[in-house]
């Protein structure tokens, strides 16, 4: 006999009996079907199981992550909507708010690389409509296996294919891709990353929570049909990439982007009708997850009569419409009596609704076959009490000891006595050279308001009808964080907010996407834990809290673990349009300032990477003192009109960053620098130390910024001058000289990923995979 | 040696998502078209291929499907070997 | 003057043009919805970039369908001007407003960038205010814009001066390598028999203003503006 | 009335560019696929019909490409009708 208040469960005819062999293949440990049995007072039926594995999954449980990210700042006065719900927002002034969010599509676009990662830019789009918000940007960070490494021809393929996925989504959608980054390493072969960010823009007032409250209010199901695709695809990003993942291939989604547009619009139009009180992407675990989310916000229960739902496919189970993750689909809850209008608005974009139940007071789940219960859990319970675990971690004693590694280890090679010959080897290495290949093929003009698109430090897009824009960027360095989680993390989150200033914004707040491996190896564990530290502490020192974000975990092959990648994006504004700036020089004669101090420091950079095939030593120290004193001093200086360009020191070093500055953008111009510290001289040309920033400005401003800088306790030191387009790269040390046309390191800088894009026979294979048409 | 020509037919996987079928199917419709269903669209390779039997061309064709031509995770293909024309 | 942006189910430049237009021009500008039967009066009509119905099957194919469509006809053929942008071009060669075609770029790949085109008539409707040979900075993005025509029809527009953009090198020298997509004799832009309809990949709307890196497209919209003020006075 | 299976077949006219068809024989070749030529990429429609006769169907579809699937100036394009599968 059912308990007061539940309903009566018959097992469906046809469904598997539930057996200890179905819990342990839907991902449940025995602590968790024994915490589900307690919950439920009784055997769950095969669907109810299926909607257990997938709430319960680390992708929407984060039984894993949640203790850590409990512990990262998410307040601020200017944050109106922190953790917790589709995406973050925050006020940036004028009656208008940014809501932003990134989210990560690893997995399937290991998979199928084109249409993983385009419906990974879908999925995070939706995000941020749902929340009244037009997307005005999107970002992404990418990580792949060597571009020319034994795996060559495989991580090309994967490479163009993530790239045109989404480029093709995002384009046909009109959202301009306005930046983002790419890593190469080893580490990611055979798993690559694939972050997606998205912003989106709105009126404070038409901020919209998805929550489904009001009994009696009709849910309905809106967009695409719901077919067999991914099901179980939480569950699997939540697994480990083994060969039996290639078998659950037919699982992969596939995107349909111009439906997505008609979303959107359609979306924005419902929210504004004030005919709805909520709506919520079917992303992950689709129809299961979102509308038992949208009812435990509402504090309120839900009943659905699952043959409502459009099907694409005849003899569809209620496990298969419940965890079918087919895209470009919505949950919206009506307010009573107001179906008809959403149907027309819906009309007018050639879009669907049906009514699939209603909000109920008895906050329970539950689901019906032609009137028959097929589940009935209680809501709350599914949705919060998923178990969480704080693991044992422990560092993997081999890293400690890599750690131990310092330069005096190292011979430098002969040909590094020529500096110039390192300084082309590094503009040759495609983690450091120009993602233009990429680039062009996303639409980043779009929308009329992108003012920097990629290739500066940070991405401005302007926001239309004020004097302000938006500044963007996302930034990891993985290597960093696996050498030092701790030190990594907070580096992720000072790099970023350091481009941000770059570009003449102030650093607002932090959207993060936590890619790890296998949290149940220790050493998983610590990186992790160690990192999420960092990124709390930076964020706390830097006062940009975390509004939300994504994680990633199991991001491991047979080969072994990535590289722990806590991806950054942030978020910042800009006053005044005035106030922007660019990492390219911008007149002859021009001086060039460094901000910062330079160290001895090699560990972890590219420079032993590229050239002495070495991962090794400390992550760069950082001083969240001094780098907050250098932001806050660089941003001042800008807004104060002194700084013509400002370029932040990253991967390579300061070679590479005056080298980068000089022939970026359209034309390469030459620099005369010359660096007299008593450093060694690939220490001094291209390691890595954190907290510095090449700026350059007009001669006649040199003495005010010196002093302006000298006055907030920021190193600064005048090391050269602009030079004329087509000029020489001169950078003097006491040790040697790096001296050549910028002409020629702009065809490296360049041409570094084309040529190996489409210079080999199988790079041409690789493109062609994924450029056949197949849309 | 004979040359035969091959045509290689690649369709979307059943029950995946076929937008691009979407699409024309609701344009057929608007133009008045009735009584269409199951619109699905495809790629059409042709090429011709020197080769010393039939077997051994269908063997080469079905090769260059699973190595290029088709996508095994959402397509399906089907190759045809049409006829030897000439030596 | 009143112009009018036809909004098709995927359009996703609309909205730059509506206010490049309103912008640019004096008067009124308008959204028209692909589903209309009229067009309300405009005195000039936008056919605007995106990917119209996703651009599946072919880029343009579908949307040539929509009802609005038989109503630019009309207003082309009684001589109003109609400019169509990158997937505005496409639609207008679908539409056989325009011949030829656009197919996939010679890359295969998308193109987004800046790229310099040269003026190669000075006339009213569309380039009057700009000098013949002036080279633009404007972008494109787009994955099918290799224009293709038979031969006869490529020299009937070179003979009849109906080519008015072609893709150059930043000092105006038509070449392969200033080609983006391999378009036949770098053609980025045609107008029809009676120079009414114009066809563009670049996207002249994109670049009307310096803060966004070039304002080389504003003299587009004030030709147009030129013209449809000199048909008032004429009227 | 029957249901008849419909397979549209487009290809790029012969002498109108095929930046596809060109770039799937160079992979095909860099693929180690000797004797491949005239390789053409072209487009598989697929669809079911319901008409009163196999001639009704092919007017029919053959309508289809004239009004949406074929594009005259680039492609041409071929009916086929395969099948009356059920009343
Ligand atoms: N995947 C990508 N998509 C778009 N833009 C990218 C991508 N990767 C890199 N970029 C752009 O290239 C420029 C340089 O990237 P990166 O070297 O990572 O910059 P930084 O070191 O300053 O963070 C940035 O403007 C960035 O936005
Ligand atoms: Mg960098």
């Amino acid at each position: 006999m059912p308990a007061a208040g539940q309903l009566l469960v018959q097992p469906r005819p046809g469904d598997p009996e539930v057996t200890a062999t179905l819990v342990e293949d839907h991902g449940l440990s025995e602590v968790e079907y024994a915490k589900i049995l307690e919950i439920m007072g009784r055997v769950p039926t095969f669907t109810e199981l299926g909607i257990f594995s997938a709430m319960w999954s680390e992708h929407c449980g984060y039984k894993n992550s949640k203790p850590l990210l409990r512990t990262l700042p998410t307040r601020a006065p200017w944050v109106l909507q922190g953790p917790g719900e589709n995406a973050g927002v925050i006020d940036v002034g004028d009656g208008l708010a940014v809501a932003f969010k990134i989210e990560s599509h690893n997995h399937p676009s290991a998979v199928e690389p084109y249409q993983g990662a385009a419906t990974g830019v879908g999925g995070i789009l939706r995000d941020v409509f749902t929340m009244g918000a037009r997307p005005i940007a999107v970002l992404n960070s990418l990580r792949f296996g060597e571009l020319d490494g034994a795996d060559g021809a495989r991580v090309r393929y994967l490479f163009a294919g993530v790239v045109k996925g989404i480029g093709d989504y995002g384009n046909c959608v009109g959202i301009p891709t306005v930046g983002g980054e790419v890593y190469f390493d080893a580490a990611y072969e055979g798993n690559p990353l694939v972050n997606a960010m998205a912003i989106g823009l709105l009126k404070k007032e038409e901020l919209i929570t998805a929550a489904a409250s009001g009994v009696g209010n009709p849910i309905m199901a809106v967009g695409s049909k719901t077919g067999r695709d991914g099901i179980h695809g939480a569950t699997f990003a939540s697994a480990e990439l083994t060969a039996e993942s290639e078998a659950k291939r037919p699982m992969v989604q596939v995107g349909d982007p111009f439906t997505e547009k008609l979303l959107l619009e359609a979306s924005l139009e419902l929210i504004r009708s004030g005919h709805i009180v909520g709506i919520q992407d079917m992303g992950a675990a689709g129809l299961v997850s979102s509308s038992t989310e949208m009812a435990a916000r509402g504090g309120t229960g839900v009943d659905i009569e699952i043959t409502l739902v459009p099907v694409r496919e005849r003899g569809m189970t209620p496990y298969e419409i419940l965890l079918s993750e087919t895209q470009e689909r919505m949950l919206v809850v009506a307010k009573e009596g107001r179906e008809e209008d959403v149907r027309d608005i819906l009309g007018r974009w050639d879009l669907d609704a049906e009514t699939i139940g209603y909000v109920t007071d008895t906050g329970r789940y539950v689901v019906r076959e032609n009137g028959a219960v097929v589940a009935d859990i209680p809501g709350e319970p599914l949705v919060d009490e998923c178990p969480t675990y704080t693991r044992e971690g422990r560092e993997n004693p081999e890293i400690t000891k890599l750690r131990e590694w310092t330069p005096s280890a190292l011979a430098p090679r002969h040909e590094e006595r020529d500096p110039t010959w390192t300084l082309r080897r590094l503009l040759d290495s495609p983690s450091i050279a120009s993602k233009r290949w990429v680039y062009e093929q996303y639409d980043t003009t779009v929308r009329t308001n992108t003012v920097v698109g990629p290739g500066s430090d940070a991405a401005v897009v302007r926001l239309r009808g004020t004097r302000k824009a938006i500044a963007a960027s996302v930034d990891a360095n993985g290597r960093y964080v696996y050498l030092n989680p701790f030190a990594g993390g907070a580096i992720a989150v000072a790099e970023s907010a350091r481009n941000l200033v770059c570009s003449g914004a102030r650093p607002l707040a932090v959207t993060d996407n936590l890619n790890f491996g296998n949290p149940l190896k220790p050493e998983v564990y610590h990186q992790l834990s160690e990192a999420v530290r960092g990124i709390g502490e930076a964020c706390r020192r830097l006062e940009t809290p975390v509004t939300g974000g994504n994680v990633s975990l199991y991001n491991e092959n047979p080969r072994g673990a990535i590289y722990p990648t806590p991806t950054i994006g942030m978020v910042g504004l800009i006053d005044d349009l005035e106030h922007i700036t660019t990492a390219a020089f911008k007149e002859d004669g021009d001086a060039i300032v460094l901000l910062g101090a330079n160290s001895a420091e090699l560990g972890g950079s590219e420079y032993l990477k590229a050239i002495h095939g070495l991962v090794a030593g400390d992550a760069p120290a950082l001083d969240l003192d001094a780098e907050s004193a250098l932001q806050g001093a660089l941003l001042e200086a800008i807004r104060a009109g002194l700084v013509q360009s400002a370029h932040d020191c990253a991967e390579g070093g300061l070679a590479v960053a005056l080298a980068e500055s000089a022939i970026g953008a359209d034309e390469a111009r030459g620099v005369e620098a010359s660096l007299d510290d008593e450093l060694p001289l690939n220490a001094l040309l291209f390691g890595e130390a954190q907290s510095r920033v090449v700026v350059s400005c007009r001669p006649g401003d040199l003495t005010t910024l010196l002093e302006r800088m000298r006055a907030a306790g920021v190193p600064a030191a005048e090391i050269g001058r602009v030079g004329e387009r087509g000029g020489r790269v001169s950078i003097a040390t006491r040790e040697g000289t790096v001296d050549a046309p910028a002409a020629e390191l702009a065809a490296i800088y360049f041409g570094a990923i084309p040529r190996r894009m489409d210079g080999t026979p199988e790079a041409v294979d690789a493109m062609l995979r994924s450029e056949i048409d197949r849309r | 040696m004979s040359d035969f020509q091959v045509e290689v037919r690649v369709v979307p996987r059943e029950g995946i998502l076929d937008p691009q079928g979407k699409a024309v199917a609701g344009a057929l419709k608007s133009l008045g078209f009735a009584g269409v269903d199951h619109v699905h669209v495809g790629r059409l390779v042709t090429l011709s291929l020197s080769a010393a039997s039939p077997e051994e061309a269908q063997h080469a064709a079905v090769a260059m499907c699973r190595q290029l031509l088709a996508n095994p995770v959402t397509e399906d293909f089907d190759v045809r070997i049409l006829e030897a024309a000439g030596s | 003057m009143k112009v009018g942006v036809i909004t098709f189910p995927g359009s996703n430049c609309d909205y730059d043009c509506y206010k490049a237009a309103q912008e640019v021009l004096e008067g009124e500008t308008i959204f028209l919805w692909h589903k209309e039967h009229d067009l309300r009066g405009v005195d000039a009509v936008f056919l605007p970039g995106g990917f119209s119905y996703g651009d599946y099957l072919r880029a343009g194919a579908i949307a040539q369908l929509s009802p609005i469509m038989n109503e630019v006809r009309q207003f082309a053929a009684a001589g109003g001007p109609v400019i169509g942008i990158c997937n505005g071009f496409q639609i207008l060669c679908e539409a056989g407003m325009l011949p030829g075609a656009l197919i996939r770029n010679r890359s295969l790949r998308f193109i987004s960038r800046p790229v310099h085109i040269r003026v190669e008539q000075s006339r009213p409707p569309f380039t009057s205010e700009y000098g013949a040979g002036r080279v633009l900075r404007v972008p494109i993005a787009h994955g099918e814009g290799c224009y293709i025509a038979d031969e006869p029809v490529l020299d009937a527009l070179e003979a009849e001066g109906r080519v008015l953009f072609r893709y150059c090198t930043p000092d105006g020298e038509v070449t392969e390598a200033a080609n983006p997509n391999g378009s036949a004799r770098n053609i980025a832009g045609i107008v029809n028999e009676a120079g009414n309809v114009l066809g563009m990949m670049p996207h002249p709307e994109r670049a009307v203003e310096p803060l966004l890196g070039s304002a080389d497209g504003a003299p587009l919209f004030e030709s147009l503006g030129a013209h449809l003020t000199s048909m008032m006075i004429y009227k």
